[in-house]
């Protein structure tokens, strides 16, 4: 695994947002690969209307200017389809292209499934191998923005319970752009979720283009006391508590798996060997989740490594409520990870 | 053709109460007292208020992203709904729901939904809870242009043709989906869409109250009668951005100036009931500043309220772990 | 928990067929409660053709007879529309109506999952606790009739992280009557889950209405020296297993949780407390699945318990296969459960 | 008007190959040599031979559950079909698919599907590569009068509409969704429904190979000349159940023998192609007799070959756990 380059080194980059890593990211691989397009509701901007036709660009803002650049041939405004989207996206896959298919939020893959897990992800397995389906579909996910119910949902779970799908979850700017220009160079049908509480963060990143291998964690922060798995906009909160500990002389690993599937288990694994105690940390909801996945992984393969119970620290079996202060309380937090670190710790 | 003093009463009450009602939510929503992402339907209001006039508790409507005009129509409470919207917990859904996801089943309000195309396939539901149970009631749904194009909705139209379902399909074409128009969007057109179903589908001015009464009072009578499924496409516009805060880039020069001043539906109301002698200015004015009280106490109450207690985070859901 | 009827007990009540139970309790459902409907894709026989009108009752039968017997009004046939059938029986469980949707396979849950999981499943929460949404999804799921990648799915990990959704997936013909019927009684929405290859298994069911709690798992089997959960199609290949070892002189619980939400982690817990060791079979995917799911609770709560490293045996990280010998290796075998047993006894 | 005799030749081989290639699975899924779901189209030769004779191998189409008859009118090699009927490691997709997951890029056959209304979305893909890379081909997707009612099948008519893909879309009409006639469950009409997207359409008799060629060539000189989408609906039928296996409890009372022996679109090309002159007897019985023993070779070759070997299961996918 690939070390500390997830902590936002602080080198000789230009800062950048988590936003402008990405859209610079889908500027140079469109630029770079004239078969990548992109496709979704308002990615060039919007269309049919009396005024600007550049009035959007992704409701974030995360295609803007790739109309304008690239062309509406390449960068293609959509009704509210989903599943046309999805759909065209692996159909055009199939068949030359590279399609980056937005889903304006995770929480709509409930009117697109089947082209998800039935269609993309299958089609190089049923198909013997016959089908290549290289498509991104890039989706805003979790809570924290008020936006409730149908809006706030993580869904990784369900999408890394899918054979055939690889799916990424960036916790920062430098990450986010490795990671998207992989996705789009891989023959494989990839989700990349971005968190929303993430967008505005930033950290240096490269101006030129460059990878980062999926299966690879990151190690935000190294210590052989314990052991936190964190994700997306989880990982500057397991940060944060590793960072608070260290200064009582307790030092963890912070272990930002990037990619959920396929997902670099040795790296926990070698973490827990060490550290014989684990926290994995999720937004997500806890049955069938990723804290669990991952916590399964660590009693069958690290149980001899074990010197306490493994912790998850994930939102409760509810749908996001709207009410700011429940939704604060139904997102892990700092309190709440720290207290988990300790219960591991033995009450330290 | 002369209408009753009560509907014309109440019919501007609801209307100014809506257009005052979504003013103040973007005051608030401005000045932070509003969490999230939020629709008005300034600009609509006759739609709605046209439709549900014709309906009472028993009948059963299905809302939008766009809802808060719908509620009102359908005569949910409006201090609720503000608390509701701003997150309390004595909000018409304890302050869980938000904006996007307001219900209040006891007034027929089957709930906004923040998935576009979310509310037919819903509606198709109510509707056939009337037919099987035998009561003379509808279900109304409400959809934008832009749902016009989602699958579900597509679907529901079948179902509600193949079943006859007491459903009424109501499409408000306001001619945009965020920033996306109708005429980019929407492959052929919507009424024809409908009627492609063999469900009968009216094209009515959706900033004429009286246009809009007309044409759901016939809509509903058919599909009351066990006729089967109808279907109105609106012409209407809204005042306001997609959401709270969308600088609405897409417009064109002047054409939110030439909308407010030749197509708001209320104006347009105040004129037609004046000009006909129906109802006087002044009597339009009380019936404002009535609905300006109102919605001034349910701020108020909604400012002063508490968000719902830590517990709340667990209920209504089978079991947490 | 409730012990050893899950086990077919030898009493007096007549063998039925897992098919027969549900058919029977459909129909005194039915019976009892003139708000039961039941709607899908020829679920009252077919309709609109030239011959008979019940050519089907359901594609697998279950339905059969319900049509003829409840007339049209109640048992309705509708068209390949499945978030249309989905969202027609939440919006009638709104408003009065106790409706069972059959999606003829679970595969299909993807062309319907909006309405499944952000719609039907969170009205109550969403709403405050203002929606009652009492509706049964019924689906045929697994593998096993080589009906490949498209039509073998199990999917309940998906379903089981959706918080508002019950789960429940019977093992036996006498559970499966008594889990419907509580299933149809119940006020929020439950998903049904049932197995191909247990159709046509049988065991004594009562001739009258009763019900099975949700959340009470059943001791297929008993003994202290391991635990084996298993679901579905996989409790009488753990049995095989179980009765095998037995003749050895190795005892184990063999638990059947029947429902996987909510989950009766107790029973789970407490037999772990006594046996320290863990085997879980389940027929789905591995990653964020049902398996790891169990296996987390357990590593959190019963970890001083535990003497070994707990075990999944789930399918491959792949779609399911077509070719029947590929298709067997898919599916967790006998060979593999006792194997995996064999090993957190630690060797014996 | 005339024929070439290449494409006379052509068109009845591959249309005798569909029927008897079909009548052969039943006969060895009856006899337990084919395991699985399989549905055959049988009945239905002339529409996928009338569309696939104008397509080249760089033309696409998606198919359906029922995609046999598709794939061999698109040139897949009957052999590799039949192996992968029979779950052969030498199979089309190493026998990892089956009937209802056959594939071959290679020749342009995107896929069957068990998804109803899987396939259209994947075709506006296909055709939007063709469009975006300049290329002068275009897609076809098939869908049956059930499939026409899937939310996915609709959303794909507008999508391909607001985009103008070169896809023409063919709808089977065979009047049956496993026991669900489309009287029943197509509210309106399959053809007005398209139209409806802004989309020709026309209506054929799918049991005229010679009113088929002639629709799709219009269709697809259509599409090929960046128009936009196309449709027909083609009135057909099919001979056997729905899966094999099906007893057609809905079929009605001698239906099947009036079928038989007044819709058989291959007894009607004989009729024409003789009547015409343009054939003759003998030279398709001679067709038969070739197709017969190219199908015999296949399946003696397919009873004999090894299943795939055990780490088939694991490959073609990116880990595995
Ligand atoms: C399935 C889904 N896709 C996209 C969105 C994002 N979205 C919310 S409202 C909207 C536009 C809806 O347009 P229309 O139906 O015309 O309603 P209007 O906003 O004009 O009232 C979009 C794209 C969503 N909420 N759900
Ligand atoms: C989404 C989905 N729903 C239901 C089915 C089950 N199913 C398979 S084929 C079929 C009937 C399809 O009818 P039609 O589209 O007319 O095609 P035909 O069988 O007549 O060729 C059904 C209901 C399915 N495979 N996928
Ligand atoms: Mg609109
Ligand atoms: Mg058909």
């Amino acid at each position: 695994m690939s070390q500390a380059d997830a902590a936002a080194p602080a080198n000789a980059h230009p800062n950048k947002t988590f936003r402008e890593a990405i859209n610079e990211a889908l500027h140079q691989e469109m630029e770079r690969d004239s078969t990548v397009i992109v496709m979704g509701e308002e990615v060039a901007g919007g269309a049919g209307c009396k005024g600007s036709d550049e009035a959007y660009g992704g409701v974030f803002g995360l295609t803007k200017g790739l109309g304008p650049r690239f062309g509406r041939e390449r960068v293609i405004d959509t009704p509210i389809t989903e599943s046309a989207i999805i759909g065209a996206a692996a159909g055009a896959a199939n068949t030359g292209l590279r399609p980056i298919a937005e889903l304006m939020f995770v929480d709509f893959i409930g009117v697109c499934f089947d082209q998800i897990f039935n269609q993309a992800a299958k089609f190089r397995y049923m198909f013997g191998g016959k089908a290549r389906t290289p498509m991104v579909i890039r989706a805003t996910a979790g809570a924290g923005l008020r936006a409730a119910a149908q809006h706030s949902s993580m869904l990784h779970p369900v999408l890394t319970h899918i054979p055939g799908l690889k799916v990424v979850m960036p916790s920062n700017a430098y990450d986010a752009k490795g990671l998207i220009i992989s996705a789009i160079r891989d023959d494989d049908p990839v989700v990349f979720i971005e968190h929303k509480l993430l967008y505005e963060t930033s950290c240096p990143v490269p101006d030129e283009a460059y990878t980062i291998p999926f299966g690879e964690a990151a190690f935000a922060r190294e210590g052989s006391d314990a052991t936190i798995v964190a994700m997306g906009a989880m990982v500057p909160r397991a940060i944060a508590v590793a960072d608070k500990l260290a200064a009582e002389g307790i030092h963890c690993d912070v272990i930002d798996p990037r990619t959920t599937s396929p997902l670099d288990s040795e790296a926990i694994l070698e973490s827990v060997e060490v550290s014989g105690r684990l926290v994995v940390v999720d937004e997500a909801n806890p049955r069938c989740g990723l804290a669990a996945d991952i916590s399964s992984i660590v009693a069958e393969h690290a149980f001899s490594a074990l010197r306490a119970p493994i912790k998850c620290v994930t939102a409760p079996h509810t749908p996001v409520p709207f009410a700011p202060a429940l939704e604060d309380a139904y997102m892990p937090g700092e309190d709440r990870i720290e207290a988990a670190v300790r219960a591991v710790l033995g009450g330290r | 053709m002369a209408y009753s003093k009560e509907l014309l009463t109440s019919a501007y009450y609801t209307m100014t109460t809506i257009r005052q009602f979504e003013e103040r939510m973007i005051k608030e929503f401005m000045a932070g007292n509003i969490p999230g992402f939020v629709h008005t339907y300034d600009g609509q209001e006759a739609v709605g208020v046209g439709v549900c006039s014709h309906l009472s508790d028993d009948d059963i409507i299905g809302s939008t992203h766009r809802g808060h005009g719908h509620c009102i129509a359908k005569g949910c409470d409006i201090e609720l709904m503000i608390l509701e919207i701003m997150g309390k917990a004595e909000g018409l859904c304890k302050g869980k729901g938000g904006s996007m996801h307001i219900a209040d089943i006891d007034k027929g309000m089957l709930g906004a939904n923040a998935i576009v195309g979310g509310g037919p396939p819903l509606c198709n539901g109510a509707a056939l809870s009337m037919k099987t149970l035998g009561k003379p009631h509808v279900a109304v749904s409400f959809s934008g242009d832009g749902s016009s194009n989602q699958g579900t909705v597509m679907e529901s139209l079948n179902l509600a043709g193949v079943l006859d379902l007491p459903h009424f399909f109501v499409f408000e074409n306001n001619h945009l989906a965020e920033g996306t128009g109708d005429e980019y969007a929407v492959a052929g057109d919507i009424a024809e869409r409908v009627r492609a179903f063999g469900i009968p589908c009216d094209k009515v001015d959706g900033t004429d109250f009286f246009a809009v009464y007309e044409a759901a009072k016939k809509a509903i009578k058919h599909c009351r009668s066990g006729k089967g499924p109808y279907g109105i496409e609106a012409d209407v516009l809204r005042f306001d951005g997609h959401f709270i805060g969308d600088p609405q880039a897409y417009r064109g020069e002047g054409e939110l100036d030439d909308l407010r001043a030749n197509r708001d539906c209320l104006k347009i109301y105040r004129e037609r009931v004046t000009g006909e002698g129906w109802m006087d200015t002044s009597a339009l004015d009380k019936l404002d500043e009535d609905a300006a009280a109102a919605i001034e106490k349910g701020v108020q109450r909604g400012l002063a309220a508490a968000q719902p207690a830590m517990e709340e985070l667990y209920s209504d859901v089978y079991c947490s772990y």
